[in-house]
């Protein structure tokens, strides 16, 4: 099992959600945090002066799913949040020592 | 008359002045709460402008376009002449003694340019609402500039001004018409012209974009009521003790009615209790009344305020299903609210002939409508009156302003030094 | 009466109408500031339902309760009729010159009506405040409802409505207890039948549950305080000038003094600035004086502002000893500082007796106290009174409203279509 | 002078009393949004303490020394004694119908007492701002507290008081020098003394530290300009018809010149919209206007609106660039534009010298910054002025209140028991 | 060394917190999540509408732990978490290289 | 490759970041997270009571990197990150088991 983790435009959401529920994966955890990259952040005034806010904010999804199926979710959300231009983020992929299910207790891919 | 009598007059007319000044601040919060977070700045923005403009307009155009005096009585538009002043003929009269030579001793010219000019701006903001979270804010101030330097003292010329509405009996005591449903009016035009948020309406269906902050929204609803008292009580024009006080009555039952109805009719509607509902249901009952505080029973009151409020759901839904999307119900409590107020005075109050009233309502908002259009139309072809879809998913905040309405986080370390 | 003076007395009156109004605004900051962000919406609601109801309810019943004529003097109960209407004799004595013809022209029927009718809405906002973060919207609504139409306007007969205490000497002149201790009685009962918050009182100890927003409480209390220079300088009945300053004056020393002083016993007891306890102190202080505020001197005054801000931390951890969960402060500002500040009279005020000052308030309180808890009982065994322990944790927003007071997150795509 | 006359100038003043004191409102609302989230409480505690220490110390000693009596007319110093209290004589005179026995009939003790105290807590609020976010609440409350018993009275007996400046024709109308300025010169010494936030100015440059709530700013100024009206209105000293409407329309027209021109000015330094300009321009049209607004005509109104909006993005920068850091703007606003007020009479108005008007300017300038840097730099030398830096860091809200100003997560379980 | 990461309902937390101070975990890093998954969000009303919220609020959960302590934490998690309603969320384990206490620099199990 | 996680003070983020810059390192990802440890919480006060908060406010930064640099970063980490009291907080190192460059489909090292 693998653990997915993708950091995303906020404005790419609705199309990586999308392109990830065509493959079938509906249940993920989404996380507000903020990136810091090679992307300038916006510029901001205030009173006067003009200054960078050096961080942009950003959504996380971490995915659980099996092995087979990592592939085609880092395609499906690599090609739906792609804008091309510097910032889209990144897809790490972990590998999980197990996983369980709290309402069950299932335990495995019987868990995800 | 007496000095006494000029004075507290001219006082009530000052004290209703700062009340309805304080609309502006309702306007602002309500507007304010209904919209996104990310578009806040630029709406606060906006209505701190409008009423400085609205305010210098007024002082330079306006006031002598919707009072241009006795030689263009029953007519359609004239002009007195730029600026506000003491009159030297008033002052002479005042300095002998004789208190009522303007308006009936009901004000000073002091006084009556600075409350109207504060009418005008209030019509100006009703606009600003409704065309929320996408038009680029150039292009709204110049709108609002003549819309309120123009369109708004031409209509009101044709009644409050002495114009042909005022000849033929239409009667509409504090601007039901003349007021709400000609800002109402321009901003159906606007947000016709300058079509929807983005993704409000799909092809998977109609999308909800609540409002950032109930507070804020209740707040200004609060203080608009706050101020009507001296928008419909500033309207008698004078201080008469049972015309101001019956004024306060009518408007207070209207209000109330508007805000039960509200709640039982969108009860009924969505099995719920929406907050955002009876606010615009006590606007609606203030606006129904607004055109007849004066003349109607409080039992009239009372059913002018519960079909206001009873109204706005259904107006709010209707709106929305046929693509006009107005953040804060401006059209609905200003334009629909303000048509059945005129109305309402033809059903309720004896003496008025519901012809006129439906006559002089229509051609208003026919002109203010028009008139909006047509400037919104020429704007949108030159200058253009869309933000970029970009900067419409980024907020306008950050996208006009650079500015953002809350700065959340100040621990973490967000902010850089400044770079020029 | 000169038409000049009546005139003027009646403008301060309807001034003063506007400015009890904002109270309304004033209550509704405090109690959304004072609970927390889930519960918002609700507290909201409620105070734009109340405000209306209120109205409704009064000019309906209450009214004709309250004020039922010189046939119930000295008694316990009468009823004028339903409505408010400007009685043909009073318009006769107008046409006629005698502006004195009613409330000694001190101002109209209709002011007289929204004036008070301002009041008794005041009344049943207190309770909201005190119930907040559990009470079912329906339950409440209703009886506030009844609470302001019946309960309200009975004992204010007895005082105000010319009853059998006004007619023992007792003096409750803006009504610390007419108005605030009756209040503050019900919410008491309220909280008694209803209990407290899931999870404030368990065996670990007390659980504070912070209000979600001090900005919001600060604003409320200094409109609050803004307001109570109508709620007493209104209470003067006419624009007397030496009696509506002195009112300012006592009004304003007593409320500054109870700042200060809660600060001081809060600080004592905690050794920390808090924020909630100034605040409460603030109303402390104006309740306080209201009873009195145009029979003792300002050192009085002064005197009676402290104790009443010293009175507030000490009655609010009281409370939470003995496990009336309180969110707002209600019963400690309303019930406690109003008992005080009646009984404050028989001991500053060299005429008044406090025997009478004791029995007038304690049988004022004694009924609102047993009326409410019997009518608040009435409701939990029939309809039921308290939301489900599920909707408690996850707010009367959602539970009751769907609705959010926030949206912060607009950026991120949270929100799905509508779904009908 | 007819009682009816006597009445309405003495509402006038109450109702101007009223709005006066929501300009707390409005400056604890600005000041609340322009700090960070982590200062709130602090800002919100140490405004609902001003007015009440504003209050208490006028009434025990300043109003004494600000107003001492004729036998110190053209005098530097004077003191009239202990409280506030109604001449036996007045009260004699009013008894024989005799009006005018009192400041030309426009008002009573009582009223003089409470309008005079209300600006003298405005003056006290004006430094809390500039020194938010970093000073000790012992050390402020005790500079507070001296400052507004003390100096203030000092400077305003002067002019006000029939002191030396009143004696050569110093005009300051409503307060641009006495109030606004004398303010912001407490404000700047303040700053001085205190030095500026941690990080503020480092050898990367200047580091912008945007305020946490943009819509309190905005509502902070609406409040501001609202209350204004009395403020201004009410230095009319009685209900003058005329005097009073065109104190209200020369206020308007500044105001609404100062949003304009500080939008143009700091769009041109800028590029951008910047809302908290407009905001401050507002304000700096208000205090510009106050010195001159009985004598300046409406179009010298709009000049001198437009240039104190034209200064304010000039003077903040400027500021920051001497590291004089003041969070809310305060010397800009009251210091800057009080001068150029003040000045500007000297210009426009064809009477007044001056010479007079700069000589008065200056020396009570100097007064105010002299003693409060004074006072400050004891204070600083004794208790300490200054959070330390890790309590700076924390924000004061928890280091000096033990409190946040949002309790944001409810939900999440963030709260454990009460240990005490 | 693991690292523990549980997703659970707000509503669970004070007893999980009991849960796991009673097995000898104080320790504990919570953020705040957004969970999509098979539990429907609330339905909301805004202005006429009803709309979902397509996302519940939880609190995610992250506990470093030695290897030999999984066990009895997962248990522990899984029974006071579980409401037996769909959504009580899931507890995924990993597998961690280092771990570092940034106070004194220790490493591995002397830094948990 | 590895993933990094450090939990800091809110006050030492400054000195951390330009600690990280220093060796290289400009591209990180921001959490606000909540510790529960051995530091405790503020002490509030409520209307006469005084409760503790239970948690304490925190940064998370993510740091995905090459094996070899992990060193580099987590010392740096640990001295700009320490103050010496309780609670200055973990750094916690993870294997990837991939990471791609949404940006570019760029795998690996090169997505870094
Ligand atoms: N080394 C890294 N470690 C952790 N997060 C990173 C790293 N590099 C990039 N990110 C995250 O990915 C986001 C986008 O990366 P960035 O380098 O700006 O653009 P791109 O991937 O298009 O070159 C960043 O804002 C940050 O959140
Ligand atoms: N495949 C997944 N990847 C990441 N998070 C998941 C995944 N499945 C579920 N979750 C998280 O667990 C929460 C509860 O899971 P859900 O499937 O709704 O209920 P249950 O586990 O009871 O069937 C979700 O809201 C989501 O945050
Ligand atoms: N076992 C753990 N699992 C997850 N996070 C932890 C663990 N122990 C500590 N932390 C995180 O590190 C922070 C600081 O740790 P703490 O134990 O308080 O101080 P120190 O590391 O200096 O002894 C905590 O607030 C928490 O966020």
């Amino acid at each position: 099992m693998k653990k997915i983790e993708a950091i995303i435009r906020l404005s790419c959401f609705d199309k990586v959600r999308d392109a990830l529920a065509q493959i079938g994966v509906k249940f993920f955890t989404l996380k507000d945090v903020k990136g810091f990259g090679l992307q300038k952040g916006e510029s901001f005034v205030y009173r006067g002066s003009v200054y960078d806010s050096d961080y942009i904010a950003r959504l996380q999804l971490d995915i659980l799913t099996t092995d087979e199926k990592v592939d085609a979710i880092v395609d499906a959300i690599v090609s739906s949040g792609r804008t091309g231009e510097i910032g889209d983020g990144k897809i790490t992929v972990f590998d999980v020592a197990q996983v369980v299910r709290i309402r069950t207790g299932e335990e495995a891919a019987a868990a995800i | 008359m007496s000095l006494e009598l000029f004075t507290v007059n001219n006082l009530w007319l000052l004290v209703a002045t700062c009340l309805v000044f304080i609309m502006h601040l309702g306007f602002s919060m309500l507007e304010a709460g209904f919209v996104r977070k990310k578009n806040t700045v630029n709406i606060l923005f906006k209505n701190a402008m409008i009423i400085a403009i609205g305010l210098l307009t007024y002082f330079f155009v306006g006031w002598g376009l919707m009072y241009p005096g006795d030689d263009f009585a029953g007519g359609f538009f004239g002009f007195a002449g730029f600026g506000a002043s003491m009159p030297a003929e008033v002052a002479e009269a005042y300095a002998a003694g004789q208190y009522d030579a303007y308006a009936d001793g009901g004000y000073t010219p002091w006084t009556d340019f600075i409350f109207q000019a504060m009418f005008a701006a209030t019509c100006a903001t009703i606009v600003s609402g409704a065309v929320a979270e996408r038009i680029k804010l150039g292009a709204f101030l110049i709108f609002a500039a003549i819309f309120v330097a123009i369109a708004y003292p031409i209509t009101g010329m044709w009644q409050w001004g002495g114009g042909w509405l005022a000849e033929n009996g239409f009667h509409d005591f504090a601007g039901s018409t003349l007021v709400h449903a000609v800002g109402g009016a321009a901003a159906l035009a606007a947000v016709m012209v300058l079509g929807a948020r983005k993704g409000k309406y799909s092809e998977k269906g109609i999308k909800p974009i609540p409002g950032h902050s109930m507070p804020l929204a209740a707040m200004g609803v609060f203080l608009l009521w706050f101020g009507w008292y001296g928008f419909n009580g500033g309207s008698v024009l004078s201080a008469d003790a049972v015309g101001v006080s019956f004024v306060f009555v009518t408007t207070s039952l209207a209000a109330a009615a508007g805000a039960v109805f509200a709640f039982i009719v969108s009860y009924a509607i969505s099995k719920t209790h929406d907050l955002s509902m009876v606010l615009n249901g006590i606007l609606g009952g203030l606006v129904g009344i607004t055109a007849g505080a004066d003349v109607v029973s409080p039992m009239a009151a009372l059913a002018i305020g519960a079909i206001a409020g009873a109204i706005i759901p259904l107006s709010v839904v209707m709106f929305d299903k046929i693509k006009i999307d107005d953040p804060v119900g401006a059209t609905s409590v200003h334009l629909v609210c303000g048509i059945w107020g005129t109305l309402a005075v033809g059903i309720f109050a004896a003496d008025k002939s519901f012809m006129w009233q439906a006559i002089g309502c229509f051609s208003i908002i026919a002109f203010s409508f028009v008139f909006s259009y047509a400037l919104m139309y020429a704007l949108k072809v030159t200058i253009g009156i869309r933000v970029s879809e970009e900067e419409e998913i980024k907020g306008l905040d950050i996208s006009e302003h650079e500015m953002e309405a809350y700065q959340e986080k100040e621990s973490s370390p967000v902010f850089g030094y400044a770079v020029e």
